[in-house]
């Protein structure tokens, strides 16, 4: 079994980004590896937003991401100085449902104890 | 001011929300009746391929419908740089869509007959 | 054994191919599937391209490519001694 | 005299497209040039969010550019569409003085009034 | 005469030194200002580059460049037929 | 698992926030004693020219000045590809941060030293 951490740092919205992360984490749940954690830095950390508006027929892909993990269990953290930069509100109603604050610090910790980084 | 702005998408196709913006942009132009032409080179002709199908695989938003969409607001087809397309290897008879191909030598006079140019 | 991902609808600059190993993985994924259209010179190591992001993209395998499922690459990933997503 | 309509498209955050912009608007007024408006497409929408927060020791170009505009009565507009799927909430009190939400189509409107586009 | 904005710190395609015109304009400004430090080939057209821009980054104007003010720029961006930010 | 994180800069210092936010997730990693090695290529090695002046001319955050932390955090002196060097004719002798020159071949092999590579 190998331990993943998967690192996102391209917006969610009309990148691929999102979508092979989500793949590549259920391909490795499916094989009974680890993702320890999931850390979304630079603009990936606009996924964290709960006023994310698109149109109806346009694919949440931060919103399938925050479900698979929830059920999965698997921390998904975004980073706070990079998403006050960028001038998202971190009060909580304002955040998506399963995306978890975090600092770099918890990040690089959790890196060590993980086997493989995986960047999108 | 009849002279059409060129809204030029140079950017690759899924990797950023460049060419999905450069295609909302030219037909929101187009729906109040701005005179405006598409331009496609580089890795943005691989918007063109015929045979995709990213909302099913990829659940992701298939930008090249939104070229189907530029007939019905009355605009012209889009310019297509010709030396891209053979880069790509890209077969001009194979496309769904119509183009018009143009060498260096014609980008660079119907360059010259805008008077705005947004590149993307 | 490294993998490396590449992203990008170009071919990557010599840099890249003159640090590919013969045990080496270079992987074609996202927009870097779009690169298979391209001339690409002799590989030193295996090239893949997975074939979801292929096919999504309506193209097709080309001799000295090798396509894989998704659970083909997160064994690959798991078994490299480091995964590079490769800069531009 | 010309009128010019400006176009930013890069987030305001560590790239020096804002600085550059109100280089130029300051520029053109002071060489009695008219700045028409100011549009905000991409990732440069991000500037309109009131929750941005810098480190103390950064200068917040978007707050400049905002002030400048204001003082010259220069119409600031971001993209409201392009702020949606980025997921900055549109209410009033979260976004920042000086940034007027706007339409593409306001922006096509105004772009057939200007004889230049300069995007940065 | 069109204004040609280049802000990448590389050299760019040739397809962009293939449209420029003897009567046409290319000014360098943000990190295309780094640009000057590699070989630009010879070029039909004037050559410029932002001097706030190029100052702020430490470096001098080179032989064939000519360093100008916003001032002229804005006058520059106001005569042109076309100002265009040249894709990379 | 004491092999170092490489922390891999090739991005433009200053047309996005790529310089700025890998030179944070560095500083961010050495915080917390993770083991961390940072790497400049290509137009990233601007980086290290000195003499520069962002704050003032620009408004602008000058990057560069987080090289000279990496120091008190006991980090390794940067890793600076010698090609790049030679590309962006930058004299060694005349910066003011230490670096490590490495040939292509160097680099290969150090990077085959790091478990974790996260590139910018």
């Amino acid at each position: 079994m190998t331990t993943f951490a998967l690192l996102l740092t391209e917006s969610p919205f009309a990148s691929q980004a999102f979508q092979s992360c989500l793949r590549f984490a259920k391909a490795a749940v499916l094989a009974n590896h680890q993702v320890e954690h999931i850390f979304l830095y630079q603009n990936a950390v606009l996924a964290a937003s709960a006023a994310i508006d698109l149109p109806s027929d346009e694919p949440n892909a931060a919103a399938l991401l925050a479900d698979f993990c929830q059920q999965q269990r698997i921390p998904l953290l975004f980073c706070s100085t990079a998403a006050e930069k960028r001038g998202l509100s971190l009060q909580p109603d304002q955040l998506n449902a399963g995306y978890q604050l975090a600092g770099l610090a918890e990040h690089a910790m959790r890196l060590s104890q993980c086997h493989q980084l995986v960047q999108f | 001011m009849s002279q059409p702005t060129l809204i030029w998408l140079q950017s690759s196709p899924y990797n950023s929300s460049a060419a999905r913006e450069a295609l909302d942009y030219t037909l929101a132009l187009a729906a109040v009746d701005c005179p405006v032409q598409l331009l496609l080179s580089g890795p943005a002709v691989c918007l063109l391929l015929p045979n995709n199908d990213f909302s099913a695989a990829l659940q992701l938003k298939d930008c090249s419908k939104l070229l189907g969409l530029l007939p019905l607001y009355d605009l012209a087809a889009p310019l297509v740089c010709q030396d891209s397309l053979h880069q790509y290897q890209i077969d001009p008879k194979q496309l769904h869509h119509a183009i018009t191909r143009l060498s260096r030598q014609q980008l660079a006079e119907r360059l010259a007959l805008c008077q705005q140019v947004v590149t993307f | 054994m490294k993998l490396v991902h590449w992203i990008y609808p170009e071919l990557p600059a010599q840099p890249l191919l003159s640090q590919l190993a013969p045990q080496d993985l270079l992987l074609l994924r996202q927009d870097g599937c779009y690169s298979l259209l391209l001339d690409w010179p002799q590989l030193p190591c295996r090239s893949l391209v997975l074939a979801t992001d292929l096919k999504a993209r309506g193209l097709n395998v080309k001799a000295a490519w090798q396509s894989i499922e998704d659970s083909v690459w997160v064994e690959l990933a798991a078994q490299a001694s480091q995964v590079v997503l490769w800069p531009k």
